[in-house]
């Protein structure tokens, strides 16, 4: 094996320090080892020189004594392609940073310079040609949730005419932002802008939309992944129905609807709200007079009954059963959202206790004219107009003792939003709002506050709320501090509004341990790069966006989700992926099986295989591996490697030393 | 006095293992910044701390180098997830080891560094070179 | 002794298992027994001359169906296998024998061996049936378990070297230890392959030095202390003193001690960054 | 069941028959109270405003006096008591720092070895609620009881480990073992002025009359404490809201220790009912529970 060396001087970066003469006679004196200096190596005359000596003196690997890899390891790379080598045939030795500009000893720093080469040369003796792997790519796309950032997600990439699938968990798409009343800070109806979405997405030959299903099972990688979906029987069968409403309407059994987040009754079929896509009715088993005998007494013919008799197209199904769907896709979209914070924990603020203390959801369903009151502001223990009404704002927020030392980002805004409702609703209302600081950071929105305080009257007392308690006559009263004036407040109020936070879905940490990506320690999925990279995971092919990343709003999380649709054109844009070469590879030969590799795999990147004699041993899935070298040192037998990283190169460089 | 003169000159060659995403690129940071410390550290280049498997260490001691460092990324940051903490474990276990069989402490060490750190990872060579000094010439296998 | 018989001709005679590991007596020595019929089963013993870990013949029969006849610290080692895949569980039966402790061969006088010294399984923590014990259950010692580890940690380090390099000088790199080893079951052991040459192959300071550090290195969170390596090695080099130190090491940094249950994750390749934090002030700069 | 016990100096003085009816009730119920030998002050309120180390050194003085009793935990009626000896615990297992001065202070090697429990936790968790119903002998049906819990029992909850620190709920629990309703109102945890009740007196009348206030709207009948402070305090200084408030509070303010005597049939006179400012005495013949 012929190796040269180019030793550059960088101008004076290194030789002022560094010798670099000795190290060329030095490294010369090495058996196989061609070595030189240039000035500027990575000049154009400098990688023509390698160049032309690849060529002339036939060299099998190439050490550039020079700057840190870091810089301009990927420039030699190409210089190497360009002289007819394998790109990983190079190796730097770095005597620029982490030589001559920190040491000052010329004898001393030329010394280590040699060393380094050496230790460079030791390890290019072992090495081997790689080749980066190339991965077909399976060009459709699965969206996990049905909100408005995974509707726009689906949107954006159906409409660049990709096949994209949303899986969503509610028997209707549309999230959260279905419950709420006005946007803020323009305060168009949410409806009225989430609904042509849901439609568009509905009515895209390229969006297939799973509802009232889970994704059970994600394997597979970048451009290959494999899900299993189990969509949930309805009990309803959908190609039947025409949305009539029938069943809904003649169904005798009445329960809370969690649309109306339990301030409304819905039935035991049910679609969750007017405007909901699909627009099938599901039905609840666990309420269902039918299913309940059935349960009772399985022998049975099965009580009720009723909406089976009335519906027109014989649509309702009561044996049908779940179904499971395998999937393949080429990425994935995680779009899971939030969950608003359970007040439960606030025993100051009755823990629940209270019926007219209500969550800012709950407020959202009330101020709704399509809601469990047509839109008047009734409190919910007596139906009485509230006319007084308190809004605590960081419930659940940027409050440690009760786990959430985060903001929620979008509290300010909303409760600024529903204070203005409120007064729209009923102008001489009286509105407080206490708060810690207000964060307005968005486009009109300081604008809006001001509104809100100026315009409208609501009053806002800097200050938190302290205790929240019934008093005889049915009033709440609230007492909290106003800091600005140093005092106690105490309001005498008909309701009052916790602005709760938002906490990550319960399901984040199934879902992440199953897709491998990361969550943070408030359980949101944590992105690949907090500002660079904000909408991808450490999981090649996985992208997220929405709350479930953090708390945000409409406008962040529909930003987000275009950014994680031109995430996925862009995989999509290529017929195939190449994968970095840096990769685990297991020597079937020799490995046990004891899989104490794939116990230490962060990416899950180890699979079994049955060899011809029946012993299981390790495999890497090669597209799923990023190459960190964990399973290496975890093996006993060394049966594992790391190309480009092996075992016997680093003991090479170790002894190379002596 | 003779001896003390022979240990006072006496030069430890080390070798650092680094982690290229944290620590490689502290190193080189203190590179930019032109920090200055001991020149007897010999810095090898790996994917991840999760690479550096122990036997590295007694390798490096059988092969009579003086001292080695392994240093990564802290805890959390690591770039391949949780790499650090099986590398955490992993080398506590063996350093435990190599010095319940005599060897001395000083010459199995590990650092978390940042590609922030330049300066703390000045102070860690400087401060290994200087107990590893202390501790003189590795000449068990010689 | 006739429960253990009686066990395993029931076992063979319903064909539940090939073959029944235990022990048996030929001229006054304990050997294992490897019984495949019914009729043979009578020549089955269990006594304190039981010392052998059976476990280790699974290295032969991983695909079989076998009983073993195992001891509470034998057992310990089954848990290590299943935790790596080695063995399925519906493979082997486990006959496990209530042991009060088992005879120290290397020494004349009859006592108890070391490591039933501190034992705390003389009943095994997996099996499929027991055989009572008979006769007085002598508790073992109690008191530090770790106490002659603790000793020779406070030696000054070149003392430590000095005693290990002596101890190191006499291995004759028979590799009886790894042979007896349940836990080295590997196909080819590092230590004979040269690429990548982690063990020096000649019987030097630094081959037997790297030799046995790997060995025990490869034990740490699998060594379930039941003391076979020390005990076959011919020239006596005290190898559980290094098994031990790191049983000790990954109790208290850990909190873990091996072979305990077949659905963890061996405590080496598992971490909990809450708890590992507090390793950093004293190790890691 | 054996505990050691700290009665704390007002359950030796003016707050006796909070420590004879623990007494009387305990004895009834087989939970065996060794007094600790030679206890001290546990530090309430001067110490730790003077001095940290004395204000933990204190209570740990009287924790290893504890251990002689051969008891592994330490039962405390008084919140004030139990708030400091918990504390100091607490320091102890986790602060090695605090742990070496408090010991070097009391000369003595303390590793928080004894457990510290306030009575309704010894009542509710180790004896068990059901085996309490089962003791009761006279149903208190119709009493209609406020628990009041004060601040102290419950706050800091890190520390305290209680009960949800703004709505607990296990006096109510040990308080309708008795078959007597408790009322859910709002001034469970509320602040009752505590120690400035002979500095500040003004204070105290006002926070009193809020308590008693929310106990009578929520329609209690009397209130249930377990604290000897917050007894003294709405005990005694009543009368005094009243003519300030120009209210009509007669509001007795019992023990809880005292509600559960009356339930076992324990006499009145040993449970110290006589012992009270606002007599309850008129009130329970009223309802029948006492002749």
């Amino acid at each position: 094996m012929k190796i040269g060396v180019f030793v550059c001087h960088c101008g004076t970066n290194i030789s002022a320090v560094i010798d670099v003469q000795k190290v060329v006679n030095d490294l010369a004196k090495m058996p196989g080892v061609f070595a030189m200096d240039y000035k500027f190596m990575c000049s154009d005359p400098g990688q023509n020189m390698i160049i032309s000596e690849i060529k002339q003196k036939k060299l099998d690997a190439v050490i550039v004594a020079a700057c840190s890899p870091c810089l301009h390891e990927l420039t030699f790379r190409n210089t190497l392609i360009r002289g007819g080598l394998n790109p990983y045939m190079l190796e730097i030795a770095n005597i620029r940073e982490q030589d001559s500009w920190v040491h000052t000893d010329r004898d001393k720093a030329t010394e280590k310079a040699v060393r380094l080469a050496k230790m460079a040369v030791a390890k290019a003796k072992r090495n081997q040609p790689l080749f980066p792997q190339e991965v077909s790519v399976e060009k459709s796309c699965l969206v996990i949730g049905g909100g408005i950032a995974g509707i726009q997600a689906a949107i954006d990439i159906s409409s660049a005419g990709y096949q994209t699938v949303i899986v969503e968990k509610e028997p209707s798409i549309g999230g959260k932002m279905a419950m709420f009343d006005k946007t803020f800070p323009t305060l168009d109806c949410s409806a009225c802008i989430l609904t042509p979405k849901m439609v568009q997405a509905s009515q895209s030959k390229k969006v297939k939309i799973y509802t009232y299903s889970e994704v059970e099972e994600i394997g597979g990688y970048v451009g290959n992944f494999n899900a299993r979906i189990r969509v949930k029987a309805r009990s309803v069968n959908m190609e039947k129905c025409t949305g009539c409403g029938i069943c809904w309407q003649k169904c005798p059994v009445k329960v809370n609807s969690e649309f109306e987040q339990n301030l409304g009754p819905r039935k035991a079929v049910y679609v969750p709200f007017a405007q909901a896509v699909p627009n099938v009715p599901v039905i609840d088993c666990v309420n269902c007079t039918y299913y309940r005998s059935k349960r009772q007494n399985p022998e049975s013919k099965g009580l009720c009954r009723i909406c089976e008799k009335f519906c027109p197209a014989g649509a309702i199904e009561f044996d049908q059963k779940d179904k499971i769907i395998e999937e393949k896709f080429g990425a994935v979209i995680v779009a899971t959202g939030f969950s608003a914070f359970d007040h439960k924990v606030y025993g100051e603020y009755g823990a629940g206790r209270y019926k007219d203390v209500v969550t800012a959801l709950q407020f959202e369903r009330l101020l709704n004219s399509s809601g469990p009151t047509q839109g008047k502001i009734l409190r919910p223990s007596d139906s009485k107009e509230a006319r007084t009404i308190v809004f605590v704002q960081c419930v659940g927020s940027r409050d440690e003792s009760k786990g959430v030392p985060y903001c929620s980002r979008v509290c300010c805004m909303y409760t600024a939003k529903q204070a203005l409702l409120l007064k729209e609703h009923i102008p001489d209302a009286n509105a407080y709002v206490f708060y810690i600081d207000i964060r307005a950071a968005g486009k009109n929105y300081e604008e809006f506050i001001e509104r809100v305080q100026d315009e409208y009257g609501v009053l806002y007392l800097r200050g938190r709320v302290s205790k929240i308690y019934r008093t005889g006559d049915g009033a709440l009263l609230v007492r909290g501090a106003d800091t600005l004036s140093g005092t106690q407040v105490e309001i005498s109020a008909d309701m009052v509004v916790l602005a709760t936070g938002l906490v990550s879905n319960p399901e984040t940490v199934k879902l992440g341990q199953m897709i491998g990506i990361p969550y943070d320690k408030n359980r949101f999925f944590t992105e690949s790069h907090p500002k660079l990279a904000p909408a991808e995971t450490q999981t090649a092919g996985v992208f997220i966006c929405g709350a479930c990343q953090f708390p945000k709003d409409i406008p962040d999380s529909v930003a987000q989700a275009g950014a994680a649709a031109s995430k996925v054109l862009g995989l999509f844009s290529q017929e195939h992926l190449m994968l970095e070469p840096v990769l685990a590879c297991v020597n079937q030969k020799i490995c046990n099986g004891c899989f104490h590799c794939r116990a230490v795999c962060p990416y899950n990147a180890i699979d079994e295989e049955i060899l011809k004699d029946k012993s299981v041993v390790a495999r890497v899935i090669e597209s799923k591996c990023h190459g960190c070298g964990n399973c290496i040192s975890a093996c006993p037998v060394s049966a594992v490697d790391l190309k480009g990283y092996t075992n016997e190169q680093i003991l090479e460089q170790l002894q190379s030393l002596r | 006095m003779e001896e003390k003169k022979e240990k006072n000159g006496f030069e430890p060659r080390l070798v650092g293992i680094l982690c290229r995403w944290c620590s490689y690129q502290g190193a080189d940071l203190a590179g930019t910044s032109r920090l200055k410390y001991e020149p007897n550290m010999t810095v090898l280049r790996v994917p991840c701390s999760a690479r550096m498997s122990p036997l590295f260490l007694m390798k490096g001691l059988t092969s009579d180098i003086d001292g080695i460092l392994f240093s990564g990324c802290h805890p959390g940051d690591c770039h391949y997830i949780s790499g650090n903490m099986n590398a955490r474990r992993r080398f506590v276990i063996f350093k435990k080891l190599l010095e319940f069989a005599g060897m001395e402490p000083e010459r199995i060490q590990m650092s978390w560094c940042s590609a922030s750190e330049d300066k703390k990872w000045a102070d860690i060579v400087d401060s290994v070179t200087i107990e590893v000094k202390k501790t003189g010439p590795n000449n068990k296998f010689k | 002794m006739k429960e253990l018989i009686d066990k395993a001709k029931e076992l063979l005679k319903e064909k539940k298992v090939e073959t029944v590991i235990g022990y048996r007596e030929i001229r006054g020595c304990v050997v294992p027994a490897y019984v495949d019929s019914p009729c043979d089963a009578d020549c089955l013993i269990f006594d304190k001359r039981c010392v052998y870990n059976l476990a280790n013949y699974l290295k032969w029969f991983k695909n079989k169906n076998v009983a073993l006849v195992l001891k509470g610290c034998d057992a310990k080692s089954i848990n290590v296998w299943l935790q790596e895949f080695q063995i399925k569980r519906e493979n082997i039966f486990i006959i496990g024998v209530e042991c009060y402790g088992v005879m120290n061969e290397k020494s004349a006088d009859a006592g108890l061996s070391d490591k039933c010294g501190h034992c705390e399984a003389h009943v095994p923590n997996i099996y499929d049936a027991v055989i009572k014990h008979q006769g007085d259950k002598k508790e073992s010692v109690q008191g530090e378990p770790f106490k002659d580890i603790q000793e020779f940690e406070k030696l000054p380090h070149d003392e430590r070297w000095d005693f290990w390099k002596k101890q190191f000088e006499k291995c004759i790199k028979c590799y009886a230890c790894r042979e007896i080893c349940p836990m080295c079951y590997c196909k080819e052991c590092i230590v004979e392959r040269n690429i990548p040459q982690w063990i020096m192959s000649s019987p030097s300071v630094k081959g037997n030095f790297e030799w046995n550090m790997v060995r025990a290195f490869h034990l740490a969170g699998r060594c379930v202390e039941c003391g076979e390596c020390e005990r076959a090695c011919p020239v006596n080099i005290p190898l559980m003193k290094l098994n031990k130190k790191l049983i000790k090491e990954m109790k208290e940094l850990f909190d873990y001690s091996a072979g305990q249950k077949e659905d963890v994750k061996s405590a080496i390749d598992d971490f909990y960054p809450e708890k590992d934090i507090k390793i950093d002030d004293k190790m890691i700069r | 069941m054996k505990y050691a016990y700290y009665p704390g100096c007002s359950l030796h003085s003016t707050s006796r028959e909070y420590d004879m009816s623990a007494k009387e009730v305990s004895t009834r119920l087989g939970i065996e109270l060794i007094e600790a030998p030679d206890w001290v002050c546990c530090g309430a309120t001067p110490a730790h405003v003077t001095m940290h180390v004395l204000s933990q050194a204190l209570p740990v003085k009287s924790l290893i006096n504890a251990k002689q009793t051969g008891a592994d935990t330490m039962a405390v009626c008084c919140a004030a008591c139990f708030s400091r000896l918990k504390i100091a615990n607490y320091h102890v297992l986790n602060d090695p720092g605090k742990k070496a001065k408090i010991n070097r202070a009391v000369g003595a090697e303390y590793n928080g070895e004894v457990a510290v429990k306030h009575l309704l936790e010894i009542l509710a968790k180790d004896f068990g609620l059901e085996n309490l119903k089962g003791k009761m002998t006279a149903k208190l049906d119709g009493l209609k009881v406020a628990c009041y819990y004060g601040c102290l029992l419950v706050r800091p909850r890190k520390i305290m480990q209680f009960d949800d620190e703004e709505n607990p709920t296990i006096m109510d629990a040990v308080v309708e073992t008795t078959g007597a309703k408790t009322v859910d109102w709002p001034g469970k945890v509320e602040c009752c002025g505590a120690s400035f009740s002979i500095t500040k007196t003004g204070v105290v009348l006002r926070l009193c009359r809020d308590i008693l206030q929310l106990a009578s709207d929520a329609g209690a009948e009397c209130i249930a404490v377990a604290c000897p402070l917050c007894q003294s305090n709405l005990d005694l200084r009543q009368p005094e809201v009243n003519k300030k408030y120009d209210k009509k509070f007669d509001m007795p303010v019992l023990y809880f220790t005292q509600i559960l005597g009356l339930a076992m049939g324990i006499d009145w006179k040993k449970l110290g009912l006589d012992k009270h400012i606002v007599s309850p005495l008129k009130f329970l013949k009223g309802k029948n529970i006492i002749k």
